[in-house]
């Protein structure tokens, strides 16, 4: 039980200020419901992608700064290949996009470990090759998205032979994230290499001398944090429906999203759920102050300081359980 | 044991390799057969584990020979290590930290039944496979390490200083498990520094000297000194724990130390104890007793929960290791990974210390510097080839660097937390030789120490704490290994509660 | 009083904040708006989508945005005209119908500046073309407006083209790196970063070359101060953003301009003729953060004064 | 054995020099690029691109000292830039009102302000400095756009000695050279021969050990953080002498190439490898490359393509020189 609280605490306490902030949404605007949740998770959408695969290169004990780049990519080629295309050529489209995000993901871990750079270098050369890669492609913003693609974010859940009034409330958004990262993920971590991605973030030596092929759980790493920016860069493309060559704020948010989820930097510790919910929690603060009409100045201010005092108290309180 | 005419299991010759300017191995080889168990022998920086490292596919060779089975292996990671059945305990743990045991086990494919079989049999019978490594004590570590490796049934086993961290009552345990192995069939490759284990279990000794292989001896009683002298190039005698002339418990009115009913909440309940000035006071435990915690406490790094702590007659309280060490208490902990800063150089390591206090952090003095640190490294005879990097020095070398600091710190309470630990003969010695120099020169030195032996070479009083309590102070006279395990097992009579 | 709605996706740059300030001193001098939500920070167009979307959340009446792109907001600005709120895209257009569109014409504003320059080199030389941040919206308008330009003028060629992001250490750097290589060029044409530009030829001794930039408080004080600087700024008023206050309290009032696009044309102030010149000293304020466009109002569009601009306060403030 | 011992013995040496002085193949890359860039554009290398290139590079790299002194520690201080920015704002709108003196003094105090909020999250709560300075980076910029609303019409101001110093030349010298000079030099010095210096890259090592040898590791990093706010106000006063435009988003740009030319220079994220030499070089590199990048003719896409491509080449080349993985 003891042990329950210490491994789950960081995340029970992230669903516990989720859901303080969404009662002060309530309450500030009392008619918040349904179309602000649905609003909220389509634009956290981006931001819990980008996050995820950052979390996943984390907890390997690597940081990827390309990220936001590599969404970029896969959003404006998304974009100029849907240009004219009919819907079922689109969906190929996005089987191509995301085995594109894969194969840039695991270029980026291929170069970290055969040129045994820090990965820090590597990734930050990456994110200028990448942002150049999506000029080239798209030199202003522009492209177009398949009106399938954009409507599976949109709206209240709906499933066939079901009643609306069961699955409505839950925005499509939400459960287009939960099935994309389940998919993916809890397979992942369920099998052998989720371990390893664990272990080389530990102690890569350690992991090493015990049997682990450490240059291929690296790529592996990678590979799926790129597979996550190109569904996140797919992600800006459904929910602007074009695509936008200059990568987004997302690299410092999915970072700050990664940390105050509970996932620790240098690897080894901490879950992919924390970092997500660490998204929707940002989120909400900003939808806030939006409703409680600060001035956008001290707004930032504010965000700042939120974002300070959560780690901090969040820090203590982890000294203080781990000296008792 | 019929070693004939079957080819061994595993064959290296003439294995070389060198980091940048250090010359770890020139011309290694070593042969072991089935069920045979040769103890690999060496002066710490020998080579012993970068020979281990080599042949387990976690470095790589610059030249040689390795034949496994007799056919030739090129084995390139720990992983094809594993394919082919060679299977190594490393020196320093190898589990990974964040991990829990039972991931641990399924990071390399190992059932938990065999492996849970192993833990009780080695003698840990608590064992939750829930628990996170980094949670676990150093001696638990070495143990699942072991454990693990058993459990994926090798045909060679390779054990660097297995026992070194491990307390009396553990050791036996795993000579038990590992010439219970050998006779099962597979070959083991045996490293440590002690020579009654070698002894006990080993049926052929490698020697290694300046990263060759000098000579290949088998074990018959007597062949100590011949080791010895292969293994330093001289001759020396084999007898580490010579009996020496202890000092009567000085009889000061103000200890150094004296310390009344100390407890921390945790393992350590009461333990009262008094330090003389220029005094050695052993301390005897099995693993868990609370010993961690006692030396934790009195070095400022853990705050007590109870009882009181007086230097020189007036009471203290450490918040903080910099309390006790302005009262000139340092300690030298049981893990060096604790103690040393590995990417900086050995100078700046022994150094630390004098920079610590908020009033030295302006220029150094380097004249000074060098005039403290030059004698310590003098005088613990440390290694300086690879002095530039702490991480490559030998293990036996870096434990010297954590001692080092606290002489060059011309500190005046020692407390050495079992720092013979993976250390060779000649540097054992050197180290006995030192706390009783220290000791004459009015040091304090508490020594705690997993290897009984050395309390009669080292100490001048010995206090046996059992679960948490002094349960006997004995005199080095009386102090035979016998008497002490006795003792430390909760056997002894009821003794004084101060010592 | 009505409830207005304001997004902005560039937070921290001057021109950014004074059509912030023009915003809120419009709502103000107004008397009609009781309060004024503003969203204003660094994102793209996700998430001003997000942005847009709480401003429909908090009830506002009208929303006046400054859109990152021509596209990328379109759907969420459909919703709030769908539920009846005005919506007003100031700077850059947008291509949702229903929206209203008071914008900066990017396209002209850099086809009269280059005009102007080329007029100067008589139609011949070459010129430095420094451009804005690559694969933005406004960069990619105003490339159109100077190729048009170039297109009239087949004696110009251009020596060199860069990108300063709109950063001045940037643009900085980069003229002083042509300036050393030796490379032979006429004039330079400058998208918004421009009096460190004018710096880079004075710092270095190079002989100035007539120069095109914006009318930011920096560089119109340069064109009446430093010797041999010929040049001229063209308007780009961040003061937009207060026009497209009034437009929507207009429309809210029941009064829909004829037309739903509004072309704000840039004018060329040039240090070079008499008209100019005066132009440009009626313009002149130097207490102006310099990186502040001087034309703090659009005559017939804003109706605040230049203390109300400058204290910068909103309704309820 | 003895053959491969044998094998090349000068090859062996003279990789174990570079070992010794990583600095020399650091240089020796530069030299490089900087011969590439006049085969690619003959003539540039002239005294006024040197000035230019030096002038532009001592601000990033007295940034980049911001990272690599926190680097050592294993930590980094993504507020440096905001940090300068404030300070060259401050410094630029307050002249007008109460001086030069007392201008910069209050800049440099808001900088210092800065570090120590930074230091006391990092030192005494345990926060990865990593989120630390980025939210108290957030906090700056977020009082700074405040700020710059109460100032809009008074004025900007950049003190002439802060404008010799940023852009003057004496006989074809940057005058920038007379502060960073001595500045390097103390912090070279610093890193290695002052107790603080061996206490970073201790903590940074290990700083469970550096505990033990009686380091309050506290102290360090409220020091630390603090030092490194110090050196980016400074920096934020040398780079609005250098741009002469308060703006801003002054030197928000310079932040992450600081990072990079830390990290170029050879230190590693993870504490207790590296120093301020390397820096130095690193700063220089991406000086050169960004000349390289205008000087390119060619779509703005393919250009960054080739920026970060050299800069991985460089990192790559560098560690395999000094063989360190
Ligand atoms: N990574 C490394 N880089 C440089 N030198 C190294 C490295 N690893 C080991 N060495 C050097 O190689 C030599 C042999 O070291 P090794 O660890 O094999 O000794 P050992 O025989 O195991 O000693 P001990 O008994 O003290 O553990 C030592 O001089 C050591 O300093
Ligand atoms: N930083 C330190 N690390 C380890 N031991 C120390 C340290 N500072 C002092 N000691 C030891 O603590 C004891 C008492 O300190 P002492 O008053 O001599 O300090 P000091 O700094 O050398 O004095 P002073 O500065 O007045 O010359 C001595 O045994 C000294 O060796
Ligand atoms: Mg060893
Ligand atoms: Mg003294």
């Amino acid at each position: 039980m003891n042990r329950l609280v210490s491994r789950h605490g960081w995340v029970m306490g992230l669903v516990v200020m989720l859901l303080v902030l969404a009662a002060l949404a309530k309450l500030l605007q009392a008619d918040f419901g349904f179309s602000g949740l649905e609003s909220l998770a389509r634009a956290a959408l981006p931001f819990a992608f980008a996050t995820a695969g950052m979390a996943i290169v984390i907890i390997a004990g690597g940081i990827d700064l390309s990220i936001a780049a590599v969404m970029a990519v896969v959003s404006v080629t998304a974009a100029v290949l849907m240009t004219g295309t009919n819907e079922t050529e689109a969906v190929l489209v996005v089987v191509f996009v995301l085995v594109l995000g894969l194969a840039m993901g695991a270029l980026n871990g291929a170069l970290i470990v055969v040129t045994r750079v820090p990965d820090i270098v590597v990734t930050l050369a990456m994110l200028f090759v990448w942002q150049g890669v999506a000029l080239l492609i798209l030199n202003a913003p522009g492209g177009a998205a398949a009106s399938w693609l954009r409507s599976l974010i949109v709206g209240g859940t709906t499933l066939p032979g079901v009643s609306p009034g069961l699955t409505g409330w839950l925005p499509k958004a939400i459960v287009f994230l939960i099935v994309c990262v389940a998919v993916i993920w809890i397979p992942i971590r369920r099998s052998k290499l989720g371990l390893m991605l664990y272990s080389i973030g530990s102690d890569r030596v350690a992991a090493f001398r015990s049997g682990v092929p450490v240059g291929w759980v690296r790529i592996a790493a990678y590979a799926l944090a790129g597979l996550f920016a190109a569904l996140g860069g797919l992600a800006v493309t459904m929910s602007t429906g074009i695509g936008e060559p200059i990568p987004g704020p997302y690299l410092l948010a999915s970072v700050a999203a990664v940390v105050l989820g509970g996932v620790v930097l240098g690897g080894g510790r901490g879950s992919i759920l924390g970092p997500i919910l660490a998204v929707f929690v940002l989120r909400l603060v900003r939808l806030d102050l939006t409703l409680l009409a600060v001035d956008p100045n001290v707004t930032v201010i504010i965000e700042g300081i939120i974002m300070v005092v959560v780690v901090m108290i969040g820090a203590v309180l982890m000294t203080r359980t781990a000296r008792q | 044991m019929t070693a004939d005419v079957q080819t061994p299991v595993l064959d290296a010759a003439s294995v070389s390799k060198h980091f940048g300017a250090v010359i770890a191995l020139r011309d290694a080889s070593l042969r072991v057969n089935r069920g045979e168990v040769v103890a690999l022998m060496g002066a710490n920086g020998a080579g012993k584990s970068t020979f281990v490292k080599i042949l387990t596919g976690a470095l790589k060779p610059d030249g040689g020979h390795v034949r496994i089975h007799g056919r030739e292996a090129h084995v390139g990671s720990p992983a094809e290590a594993r394919r082919s059945g060679l299977v190594p305990v490393y020196q320093e743990p190898s589990l990974i930290p964040d991990l829990t045991v039972g991931d641990n086990l399924r990071l390399c494919n190992i059932s938990a039944e065999p492996f849970q079989h192993w833990v009780r049999e080695l003698g840990i019978i608590d064992l939750d496979l829930g628990e996170t490594i980094k949670n676990l004590p150093l001696a638990t570590l070495r143990i699942l390490d072991l454990a693990r490796a058993i459990a994926s049934k090798p045909d060679v086993l390779l054990l660097d200083e297995m026992t070194a961290a491990l307390p009396s009552n553990l050791v036996e345990r795993v000579l038990k498990v590992v010439r219970q192995q050998a006779d099962n069939g597979c070959a083991i490759i045996y490293i440590s520094h002690r020579f009654a284990e070698i002894a006990g279990i080993c049926d052929r000794t490698t020697i290694l000297r300046d990263g060759a292989t000098v000579g290949d001896l088998a074990i018959v009683p007597g062949v100590e000194e011949r080791a010895v002298e292969l293994m330093l190039g001289a001759a020396i005698s084999a007898a580490v724990f010579e009996a020496r002339e202890t000092r009567k418990a000085a009889e000061d009115k103000i200890p150094r130390l004296r310390v009344r009913n100390l407890g921390t909440g945790a393992r350590l309940e009461d333990v009262s104890l008094d330090l003389h000035k220029g005094e050695v006071l052993g301390v005897v435990a099995l693993e868990g007793q609370g010993q961690d915690e006692l030396f934790d406490a009195l070095s400022g790094n853990r705050r007590a929960a109870k009882g009181t702590i007086e230097v020189d007659g007036s009471q203290v309280s450490f918040h903080h290791p910099a309390d006790a060490i302005a009262l000139g208490i340092g300690l030298v902990p049981g893990d060096r990974a604790h103690a040393l800063a590995m990417s900086r150089s050995v100078r700046e390591n022994i150094a630390i210390p004098q920079f610590a206090r908020f009033r030295k952090w302006g220029p150094v003095a380097m004249g000074d510097e060098t005039r403290r640190v030059g004698p310590a490294v003098e005088r613990m005879q440390i290694d300086m080839r690879a002095q530039g990097e702490v991480r490559r020095l030998s293990g036996g070398n870096q434990q010297k660097v954590t001692i080092a600091r606290w002489i060059a710190s011309g500190i005046e309470t020692l407390l050495l937390f079992d720092p013979s630990r993976g250390i060779d003969v000649r540097t054992k010695r050197q180290i006995y030789d030192l706390v009783r120099e220290l000791a004459s020169q009015g040091t304090s030195v508490l020594y705690y120490t997993s290897e009984l032996g050395e309390i009669q070479a080292a100490c001048d009083r010995a206090v046996v704490i059992f679960n948490g309590r002094v349960v006997d102070i004995i005199s080095a006279a009386e102090a035979t290994e016998a008497n002490l395990l006795r003792a430390a097992h909760g056997l002894g009579e009821k003794a004084a509660v101060h010592a | 009083g009505y409830k207005i709605g304001v997004s902005n996706s560039v937070q921290g740059n001057g021109w950014r904040e004074e059509m912030v300030c023009a915003m809120k001193a419009e709502a103000l001098a107004s008397g009609k708006v009781s309060s004024l939500n503003i969203a204003h920070r660094n994102t793209d167009a996700a998430g001003q989508l997000e942005d847009i979307r709480n401003l429909i959340q908090a009830g506002v009446n009208a929303i006046v945005v400054n859109p990152a792109n021509a596209e990328g907001v379109n759907a969420a600005i459909k919703e709030a005209t769908d539920k009846g709120i005005v919506v007003v895209a100031v700077d850059q257009a947008v291509t949702e119908p229903s929206a209203y569109i008071l914008s900066n014409n990017q396209e002209q504003y850099a086809y009269l500046g280059a005009k102007w320059l080329f007029e100067k080199l008589g139609g011949k030389g070459a010129v430095v073309y420094m451009r804005g941040a690559a694969g933005a919206g406004a960069d990619n308008d105003r490339d159109k407006g100077f190729k048009r330009a170039l297109a009239e003028f087949p004696g110009i060629t251009v020596a060199k083209e860069v990108f300063t992001g709109w950063q001045q250490d940037q643009g900085k750097q980069q003229m002083n790196d042509i300036i050393a290589s030796g490379m032979k060029f006429d004039g330079v044409w400058t998208s918004g970063v421009d009096n460190v530009i004018v710096d880079a030829f004075t710092e270095s001794g190079t002989p100035l070359v007539p120069i095109v930039g914006a009318d930011t408080a920096g560089f119109v004080s340069q064109l009446t101060t430093v010797q041999d600087l010929k040049g001229a700024a063209v308007t780009n008023p961040g003061s937009v953003g207060g026009a497209g206050v009034a437009l929507a309290i207009q429309i809210l009032d029941g009064k829909k301009p004829a037309n739903k696009t509004v072309l704000v044309d840039p004018v060329v102030w040039d240090n070079t003729t008499d008209e100019g010149k005066a132009l440009i000293a009626a313009a002149q304020s130097p207490n102006l953060s310099p990186e502040w466009p001087v034309s703090v109002s659009i005559p017939g569009w804003t109706h605040y004064s230049m203390e109300q601009i400058i204290a910068c306060k909103g309704p309820g403030e | 054995m003895s053959n491969s011992m044998a094998q090349a013995p000068t090859l062996v040496n003279f990789k174990r020099v570079l070992a010794g002085n990583p600095l020399i193949p650091l240089l020796a890359l530069l030299m490089g690029l900087i011969g590439l860039l006049e085969l690619m554009q003959p003539g540039i290398v002239n005294p006024l691109w040197l000035g230019n290139t030096v002038r532009f590079a001592i601000p990033l790299a007295m940034l980049a000292a911001c990272q690599t002194l926190t680097m050592l520690t294993g930590g980094i201080d993504l507020s440096a830039g905001t940090v300068a920015t404030i300070s060259a704002f401050v410094t630029a709108t307050l002249t007008p009102q109460i001086g030069v003196p007392a201008a910069i003094t209050v800049a440099l105090l808001c900088a210092v302000l800065v570090g120590l909020l930074s230091g006391f999250g990092i030192a005494v709560c345990r926060v990865h400095p990593l989120i630390m300075t980025l939210g108290t980076g957030l906090i700056g910029v977020g009082c700074l756009l405040v700020y710059q609303r109460y100032v809009i019409s008074s004025g900007t101001l950049i003190p002439v000695f802060l404008a010799w110093l940023g852009t003057g030349r004496t006989w074809g010298v940057p005058n920038a050279l007379a502060l960073f000079v001595p500045f390097a030099a103390l912090l070279i010095w610093g890193q290695r021969r002052t107790g603080f210096g061996r206490l970073l890259y201790a903590v940074g090592a290990n700083e469970e050990a550096a505990r033990l040898s009686g380091v309050r590791v506290w102290q360090v990093h409220l020091a630390l953080y603090a030092l490194s706010a110090f050196i980016a106000g400074l920096t934020g006063l040398l780079y609005l002498g250098v741009v002469k435009t308060a703006s801003l988003s002054l030197a928000l740009p310079l932040d992450l190439p600081s990072v990079a030319a830390a990290v170029v220079g050879g230190t590693s994220i993870f504490g207790g490898r590296g120093g301020y030499g390397g820096t130095i070089v690193g700063a220089l590199i991406l000086a050169v490359l960004a000349t390289m990048l205008t000087m390119l003719q060619m779509p703005e896409g393919a250009r960054r393509i080739i920026f970060g491509l050299i800069i991985l080449l460089v990192t790559a080349i560098y560690v395999r020189a000094t063989d360190r993985g």
